[in-house]
Parts: C-alpha cells; structure tokens; sequence
C-alpha cells in the first residue's frame, strides 16, 4: 500500500531522509531501524575533502534552524574506500547526494561512484546549496547550466539522477523544466532558504559565514507552494522536502504532487519518527479506504 | 545510544537557581559513563528543532540525574517535569572522562558544568581513588555541598559568602600538589574555562575541559556542534581534524588540542 | 534616543505598522494608543474598489500564517473621502500603501492623493502582493519595470517613496537597486513570502487562491538576510519587515542595517505590542549605553 | 473592545468534553451584550500567531465565562488554567443577538454552539421573556442542562439517550409556534446550521446565526474571516457587501443574507 516507483526502482515506502540530515545511517542506526526506511539519502559528497565552515555553523530559530555547514566531507576517494562498504550493507536503497564547485567535478565525482562497488539506486545532485561560495546555488540558479549539468550527468549513469532544487529563485518552474529536458529522472525540492540571523549582545551573526540555510517546519509552506508550482510543469517525478515532521505533512506533500518525501531536519530531534509516521500513514489510508498511497499523488482539488 | 521514555522520580530545587532531577532510565543508566550527557525533549510539544542537552550527574543502575539551571523556554518546561512524568531522552551521548591512572584529579567545576563533575567525582569515590573537588558559584546561595577539608571538597565564590573568595582558580593554593602529576577535570562556564585551559597550558597540568555547544543533533549527523582545534593532522577524517564535533568527538577534550573554549 | 529620520521626515521612533495588519488604525485605536507609534503604513489602496478573494483567506502555519486576502480595499475615491479625513485626524506619521494592476494604475492613485487634502507624509509602493492576478508581484519581480514605475511615481511627489520588495525573487540586491535608481527615498521589505498549505482530509487547499503569502516569526530569517544583502547594495534608507514580534527583533533589524521596521502578523494576536517595544528598548538602550538606537544601525560586525 | 488581563475563578468540566470556566474580566463583562465573543491568548508561551475566540456565555457585572471543548493546543492550553491564573483577553468582540421585538424567540444551540445561546438564554430570562431553549448534542452525557417542559427546555440527542432522539430541528415540533411570528437564534456545527438555515428559508421563519470561521484578528484588520453573503448592495463598503467580516460584521448574520454557514 506505501510502495512507490520511480523509473524501474522500487521503493518500500516513500519515506527518504534527506541529505545532511542523517549522516551515512551509521550514526542512527541504533536510534532506528534504517530496514524500515524508503531509502537515505546520504551527505553531500565532493571531489575533495571539505571541512566545512568554521563555527558557529547552526542557529535555532522560531520552528526552524539555520545551517551553513559548508558540505564538510571526506571527499569522494575515502568515501568509496570508507562510507560505500557501510552503505553496502544497509537493508535499504541508498541515493548519493554530490555537490561540487564547477560542471567537472559533479562528473568527476559521479564517475568515481559509477566505477565503485556501490550498490546505491542513484544519485541526487545538490545544485542548491546556498553555503559555499562557488558552486552549489550558482548552478541551481540558471536554467542552462541545470540543463547541461543534468545532460551531462545522463550520459554517464543509468541509475536513478534526481535534480534537487533551490527555492531561492524566482521561478522553480523553469529549473525544474531545465532538469527534465536535461534528463533527470526525477527533481527534489526543496533545499534550505537563505536565511541569517545577528546576536544583539556580540552583534556578530549567529552563523560565521553570516549567511545560512533555513529548515524544519517554518517552511514546510514554502515547500508545498513549490511542490504545487513544479507539478505544473514537469511529467518527472517530484521528490518533496521541508519542514516535514509527521505524516499529515507527508499526505499533504504527495496531495500536492510529490512521489516521495525527504525528513530532514526532524531526524535531528526525532530520528525514529520516520517509524511512527509509516504506521500512522497506514492507519491513516485504511480509516480513508485508500489502497494505495500514490492514489492520493496529486489529488489536491484547487478551488478553480 | 538509545532513545529511552524515562520517568520523573522527583524534581526540585537544590540551591538557588538550581535544580536537579532524577530520572528512571535504566537502559541508559546502565551504560553511561561520567561526563556523558543525555538529549531532552522538554515536553511532548516542544516545538522548537533541537533537543536540549544535560550532563549526567549521578547515575546508579537505574537511574539518572541532571542538575540544570532554568534559562529558557525548554529548561522552563524541563523544570515543570512532575513526578511519574515520562520524558523522551536520547543516550548516553559525547566521550567521558578517562585518564586519570598516575595522576592526582583535581575536579573544578563551575554554574551548571557541576553535573558532569559531580558524576566523576561519585565515580572516584565509589574506586577509592583519591582526589580533590573544587566546585565555584557566585554566591553561597548557590552552593549545594558543604565545604569539608577532610574530603577534600573546596568551594568558592565570587562574593566570598562561603569557601574562598573570587575565581575557582584560587582554590587551587588551598591544597598541596604537584602539577607534573596532577590532571583538571573540568567544566563550567566558556571563561571559567577558559581561564583554566591557559593556567593549565601555563603550569604544564594535563587538562581535560568538557565543552557545550548548541547542538541540534547530538549524535553527528548534523555537524553543527563545531569545535576548532589546533593540531591538523592529517587523518582518515580530515574534515573533522581541524573542526571537530563536540557531541561524538567531544564534549571531552584536551586543553592542548584545543583553540579556545 | 528613539527619533529617526528618513529624508527630512522625522519619525519618533522607528516602528512602523505593516500594511494590511492594522487597518486605517480606526479599528485599534482603543486597544493602543496610536500617537506612540512612529508611524502607520495603511492596507493596499487601488483605483477601483476590489472584494478580495473568496474565503477561505487565511490559514494558521507552523509559527506563521498564509493570507490570500487579495488588495481587498474600498477604492481611492471612497478612500479620499472616508478614509483621508480619518487618518488626517491621527497624531502620528500616515505613510500611504498604493497597489495597482498597471503602472498607470499606480501613479493615477498617487496623483488622486497627492491632488487630495490627506496630510500623510509618503507612499509605501507595493509591488510585491503575492495574492493578485495581475499586477503586483509582477512588477517586484523586473528590475526594468521597478525602475520604470519609480521614476514615474517620483515625478508626481515630493513626499516619502517607499518601494516594497519581494523576496521571492533570485536577487532582491537588484530591485532594490532598480528602486534606488528609479529615485526612491527608501525601500521596505520584505513583503510575504510565496506558500500554500492542503487540507489533507478535504483535499483542499487551505486558500482559496491555493497560493498566498506566508508572514510571521517563521521568516523572519529569511528578512533578516534580505536586509543585509539589501543593505549592501544601496545607500538609500531601508525599512526592515518580517516577523518581527520583540524588542530584540527590532535591534536585529537594525543591525542588519534596517533604519526603521514595520510590526506585521505581531497585530493581530498583540495589537499594543508596539507600546510593550517603546519600553523595553528605551531599558535595553539606557544598560548598554547606547543613547541613540541609529547608532546600531548597520553595525553588525561579520566574522570576515 | 479592549485587551484585559483577566483571572481566572474556575475551569472545570461540565460535561463529556465540555468545559467551562468563569474570569473576571469586569471591562469586558460590563460592556458585553449576548452573542459577543473574546479573542484569547492561550498562554504567554503562544507561539502561534493567532488568538482563540470563544463566545461569551455568561456575563454579570464583574465576570464572564466561557464553554470549550478541546480539540487542539490551544483549547488544552486553555483546559489548563489554574485557578487565579491570570488571562489575556481581547473583548467584547463581534455583533450581538437582537430583534426579538414581536417575535417568539426559539433559541437553538449545538455542540459548543451553545456558549452564545446560553448567554441570550440568560438575558431572555432575565427580562422575562417568553421563549425555547433547544440544546442539541451526540449523548446524554454530553447534556449539562436538564429538559423541562416548564421551561421551554428542551434536549436532543443523536442517540435518544435523553430527550428528542435525532436532529436538533426534530425538536421543533415538541412545542406549538406560529413560524411567522417566531424566531429562530442559533449557533452550533457548520452543518447543524445549514439544515436550521434551509428549514428556516423554507419555512419563511426568520432566523439569525451565530457562524465561526477562521480569525487572525477578530477585530477587522486582518479581513480573514470572510463570509460570503448573497446580496450585493452597493454600498460605501462595496469590498464588505459581498464578502463581509464575520469577526465585525458578525458572527451573527441573517439566514438570507448567507450564502452557506
Ligand atoms: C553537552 C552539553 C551538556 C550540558 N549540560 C548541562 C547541564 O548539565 N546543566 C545545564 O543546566 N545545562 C547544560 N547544558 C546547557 C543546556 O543545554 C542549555 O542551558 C539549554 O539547552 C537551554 O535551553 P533553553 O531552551 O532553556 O534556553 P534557550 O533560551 O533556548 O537557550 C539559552 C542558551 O542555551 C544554549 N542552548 C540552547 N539550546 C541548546 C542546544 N540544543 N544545545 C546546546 N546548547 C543549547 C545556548 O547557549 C542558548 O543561547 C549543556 C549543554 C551541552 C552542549
Ligand atoms: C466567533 C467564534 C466563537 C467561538 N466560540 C467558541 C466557544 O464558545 N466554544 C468553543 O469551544 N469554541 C468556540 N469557537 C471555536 C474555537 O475558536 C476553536 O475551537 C479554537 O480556536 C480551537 O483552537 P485549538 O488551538 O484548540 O485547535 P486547533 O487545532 O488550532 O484548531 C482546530 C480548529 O479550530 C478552529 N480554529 C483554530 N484557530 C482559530 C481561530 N483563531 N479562529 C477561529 N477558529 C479557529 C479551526 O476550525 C481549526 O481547524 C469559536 C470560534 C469563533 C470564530
Ligand atoms: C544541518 C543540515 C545540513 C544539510 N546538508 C545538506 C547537504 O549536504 N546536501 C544537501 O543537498 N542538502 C543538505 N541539507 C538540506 C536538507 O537536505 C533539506 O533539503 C532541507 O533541510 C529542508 O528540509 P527540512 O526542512 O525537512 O530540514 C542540509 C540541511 C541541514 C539542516
Ligand atoms: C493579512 C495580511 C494582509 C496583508 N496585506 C498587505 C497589503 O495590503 N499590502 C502590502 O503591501 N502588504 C500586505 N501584507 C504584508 C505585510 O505588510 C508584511 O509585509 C508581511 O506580513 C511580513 O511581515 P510580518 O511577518 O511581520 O507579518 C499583508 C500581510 C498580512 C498577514
Ligand atoms: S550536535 Fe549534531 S553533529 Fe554534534
Ligand atoms: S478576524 Fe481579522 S478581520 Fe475578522
């Protein structure tokens, strides 16, 4: 009743994690059981190592959190050595997350992974990441460069290429079309908004880079507004994130047109909600006498 | 680590500002180790993103205990914990004090950075190792433990209402010892700390200094817990050498490898 | 310590009240007293009377809320005569919100105001509203047009032009630099951020419009880093808006380079909130020896 | 209408699921007509960023009380008001019951419809004037009030565990009333009033109803709470005559100047 299909990969359920927000699943493994799980979406991998922004890289604020962890990462030789065996062995699919500063190195990067032993699904490709300096936003920007960024990925991989999406633009649309006519088998959305925030007493930012990404629930509109807007325009499938944090949310994301949701920065303070919401979905769907979860993919009835 | 439902067993003042509360835990009482720390949800409708960390400061077989001050909305909550409550905690978290095998520990701590000295301090006792406890507040009031040159437990105060007078640092001409053979245990507020890493680093004194953070995770997925150390070898974990995260490399670290507190 | 000033207009503090949170002031008049204000931004007028959109208008969000209220407004002829004489009768500054469909339509209604006897001090331009066919967000969207809409309204009035921003835009440096080039006196933002909500058991969306504007403690963040990219790029004053609903919010504002705020959705719930501020500012000012709060503006010390 | 910091006298159930509790609020209760609401704050912590209107059910000089059932956070919040706790009011909000002149009153109220009937109940009595009371509700239990004939009390219930078994209307023909020389006061579910609005067009019996929708404000300045009348009048407020407020303009409209409840 919860399985879902993108392209020819089947999923147990639509439940992801989202990139950043649940480490390789070593770290949660005891806090829940990750065989449960849709799939996780793993940290964003680059070329190099990254050791990320210098403190302070996290902020609470009012239903949110910012974030400018700056892709601190092993870099993509220890994460085929080291992190590719432990996700091997994980009773779930595994989708890797790559970020990377130029068009070369996100394909440097995919063709290391596709010349390893991994078993993952796929891949998503951070276009989106409002915390580095070069790359990241730059290209999820700019149709063109979406276009031939996701083109060239295409040619080199046959798994699952999922585009994910900054909601810092503004029209979504037309880089989400740009990944579709590029080739993406599907496009995520959203990523984190650019957000910031200052401490009257230091007067210092809360964030050393100043500028952040802002998560968790305060966006959760932002997010389905952008969901709505996407479903419009492309036939791929849609990926919805933000804000996610129980299963009313997830319903109202797969209403608003998305196949599968990310829980991101509700794993932080509830690693294990990803199992609470899968019995309350299915409570949910059998109260309602829907058979299946994707039956409701869409559904939403707009007013006129 | 695990999520654990514990339940209040009571809840109180223990000196001004104060409190401490005793939690049945027993699968996290059972493997924690002093200097560890649990992750709180302060109530069933918290809100906010992050959790709120609180160091372990006693732990028998089945419970738990934390000493907190009450300075926001979610230590406001944690404080109108009622008996019997269950309370939703992730642990035991962090590294835990160790080291202390051919050294004389002096434990110092400070504010609320008493809990995970208090723990090591029960810890020491419990093996018969001897060992001196300094403990500093602002004012007597305070101070919950009593003053006793025989167990070698020494508090201070700002005010001098009680103990001695002014930093916790003084209270280290009140007793005997040789730096060489001597380790800090400590934990308290970023200055007081601060403070002690230099006098540690000045002296030659092994130091082990438990740090805080904010912490949205607690567990290292979410790499905020950021703390900046000196020495960049180059390892496995590159990234990680030079910013270390405080809730699973940490929040134990040494005063040499540290920047700044 | 609290006066400012933008051009030669004095203020007696920085708060301002947003538009379409607090009505004409007629409403609220017994729940604060209005002369302590700094000043009152008044709800969207345009040419033609405008309904609104159909209910539902406005839904409750995750520390926020949606509105699709939709520029409903009596019109500028009903507004000159019933309205004008009111806000002319208040003891504080009157700055007039103007919306329209057309760039005609906007400087038809500046002119009928200038032309009428209100003795308001300027115009906040709203070329922002997210909850509007046409117009609106349209032109907060083109830099060309921003610039075009400025020049016209700037040669028909020498009091305060105000142009309002939207952040749903991918650079909102360049509007904002349209506005200073246009001849703004200052620009204001930000104006509500694009969201929608679905009912997951009516399979509705929470508005009717589906889409609405999102406003409240949840984007304040995303404010907060709009000022200070705004304030990077233009010398002219900015007034900051966006969730704000403490003292502390309004200093954060300020450091990030606003010179004076707008109270928005903060209304609703706690329309005196304003007279709470005044008091604790002036606290907060006279322990930390500040005496003049423009002192703080801008003065966020970034890590690099 | 004025913001007031009232306090609280009682907070107790009345009923299955029903609450009801008594606060001195002596502005509001002084000024406030039957039909009137308060936009509360649940708490001080509230971080929504909308009040809680609840209708007004009993007024004397000095206090006001409400009944609530619980159905999300805030209405908890508000089930856990102490005795003497102080509350933040916003009050006497919204139009108010009138035009009972030449008419036989039939007071109609459903669920936590009641609150608003309950208090025209009481000021009806209060000038003696001769009218019915019909409470609807799912179970006896959920009745605090008993039938009586002599009182033009009467009760429904969904299940006939206490007076007329079936819908609220059915009870309508448990007395004799002339329909043109009647009318009909109601409040209560969505659907409830729907069926009573219908009735009372058909029946060409007049009828005022008491409508909730969805308030940021309840004072007229965020125009959120629209409801959608039939006629357009063109008027000074063309933008109200089509959709009017209901936190101002209400909550209580004509059954023919609605397009639905
Ligand atoms: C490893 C560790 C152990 C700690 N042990 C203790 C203890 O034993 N007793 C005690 O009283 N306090 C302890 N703290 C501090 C405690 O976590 C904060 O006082 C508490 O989180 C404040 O929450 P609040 O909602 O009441 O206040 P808020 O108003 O939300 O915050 C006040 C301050 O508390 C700190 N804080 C808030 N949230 C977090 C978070 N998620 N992680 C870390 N810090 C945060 C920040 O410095 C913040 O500025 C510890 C912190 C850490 C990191
Ligand atoms: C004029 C008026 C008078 C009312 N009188 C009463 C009364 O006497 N007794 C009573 O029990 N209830 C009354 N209500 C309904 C009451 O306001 C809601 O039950 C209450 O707001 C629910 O809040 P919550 O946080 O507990 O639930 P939530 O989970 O937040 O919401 C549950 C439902 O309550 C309604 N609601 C929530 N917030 C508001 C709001 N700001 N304005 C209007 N409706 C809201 C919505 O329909 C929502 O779907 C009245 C509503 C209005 C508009
Ligand atoms: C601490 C943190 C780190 C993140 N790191 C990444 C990352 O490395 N790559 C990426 O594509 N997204 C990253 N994200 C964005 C999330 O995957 C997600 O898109 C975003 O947080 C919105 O979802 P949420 O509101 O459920 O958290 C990160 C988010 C957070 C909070
Ligand atoms: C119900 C509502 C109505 C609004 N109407 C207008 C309007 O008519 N014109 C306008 O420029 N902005 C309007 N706004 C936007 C506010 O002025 C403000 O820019 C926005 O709400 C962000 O501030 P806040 O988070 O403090 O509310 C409206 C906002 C709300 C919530
Ligand atoms: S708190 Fe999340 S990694 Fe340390
Ligand atoms: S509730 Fe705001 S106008 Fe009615």
């Amino acid at each position: 009743m919860l399985n879902v299909k993108i392209k020819d990969i089947k999923f147990n359920n639509p439940l992801l994690t989202a990139s950043g927000t649940f480490g390789y699943g070593d770290e949660v493994k005891s806090l829940t059981d990750l065989s449960k799980l849709g799939g996780i979406v793993t940290k964003s991998v680059t070329l190099e190592p990254r050791e990320g922004n210098p403190p302070p890289r996290i902020y609470e604020t009012t239903s949110g959190m910012l974030n400018s962890i700056g892709l601190a990462n092993v870099g993509i030789n220890t994460y085929c050595e080291q992190k590719l065996p432990f996700l091997n062995s994980l009773d779930t699919k595994i989708i890797i997350n790559i970020a990377g500063s130029s068009l070369d190195e996100y394909v440097k990067v995919l063709e290391k992974l596709e010349e390893s032993n991994g078993v993952h699904v796929g891949y998503e490709i951070n276009i989106s990441c409002p915390n580095v300096k070069k790359g990241g936003m730059q290209f999820g920007v700019d149709c063109s460069m979406t276009e031939q960024l996701t083109k060239r990925l295409r040619e080199k991989t046959d798994k699952l290429l999922i585009m994910k999406l900054s909601p810092n633009v503004t029209s979504i649309q037309e880089i989400a079309k740009a990944s579709e006519n590029g080739g993406a088998d599907a496009v995520s959305a959203i990523n984190t908004l650019v957000g910031a925030g200052i401490d009257i007493n230091t007067r210092k930012p809360v964030l050393n880079t100043t500028f952040g990404g802002l998560s968790g629930p305060a966006i959760k509109p932002i997010a389905i507004a952008n969901i709505l807007k996407i479903s419009k325009v492309v036939s791929i499938p849609i990926i919805g994130i933000g804000g996610i944090s129980n299963y009313k949310d997830v319903i109202e994301f797969i209403l608003a047109g998305a196949t599968m949701i990310q829980l991101g920065t509700i794993n932080f303070s509830q690693p294990h909600r990803n199992e609470e919401i899968l019995i309350q979905l299915k409570n949910w769907l059998n109260k309602n006498n829907i058979s299946q979860i994707m039956d409701l993919k869409g559904a939403v009835e707009c007013y006129s | 680590m695990i999520r654990e439902i514990g339940q209040v067993v009571f809840n109180r003042e223990i000196a001004k500002h104060f409190f401490e509360a005793e939690i049945i835990a027993p699968l996290i009482s059972s493997k924690c180790k002093p200097g560890q720390f649990i992750n709180i949800l302060p109530s069933s409708h918290w809100k906010n993103v992050m959790r709120r960390p609180m160091s372990i400061s006693f732990q028998d077989d089945e419970k738990i205990r934390i000493i907190y001050k009450i300075v926001g909305e979610g230590t406001q909550l944690i404080g109108n914990w009622k008996v019997g409550e269950p309370v939703d905690l992730i642990g035991p978290l962090g590294n835990y004090w160790k080291g202390w095998e051919g050294y004389f520990p002096i434990l110092m701590g400070g504010g609320v950075g008493i809990a995970p000295i208090l723990n090591l301090h029960y810890y020491l006792n419990s093996q018969n190792i001897n060992h001196v406890l300094i403990m500093g507040a602002r004012t007597k009031a305070e101070h919950f433990l009593q003053p006793s040159q025989n167990e070698n437990i020494f508090l201070t105060t700002d005010d001098g209402s009680i103990g001695v007078k002014g930093w916790i640092t003084n209270a280290l001409n009140e007793f005997p010892f040789d730096p060489l053979k001597s380790k800090i245990f400590t934990c308290g507020p970023p200055l007081m700390m601060e403070a002690i890493r230099k006098l540690a680093l000045d002296k030659k004194i092994e130091c082990d200094l438990a740090l805080e953070r904010l912490m949205a995770c607690g567990f290292g997925i979410c790499q905020g817990c950021t703390v900046e150390k000196t020495n960049n070898e180059k390892g496995t974990h590159s990234y990680r050498s030079k910013f270390a995260l405080a809730c699973i490399d940490g929040p134990i670290f040494s005063s040499s490898e540290l920047v700044t507190c």
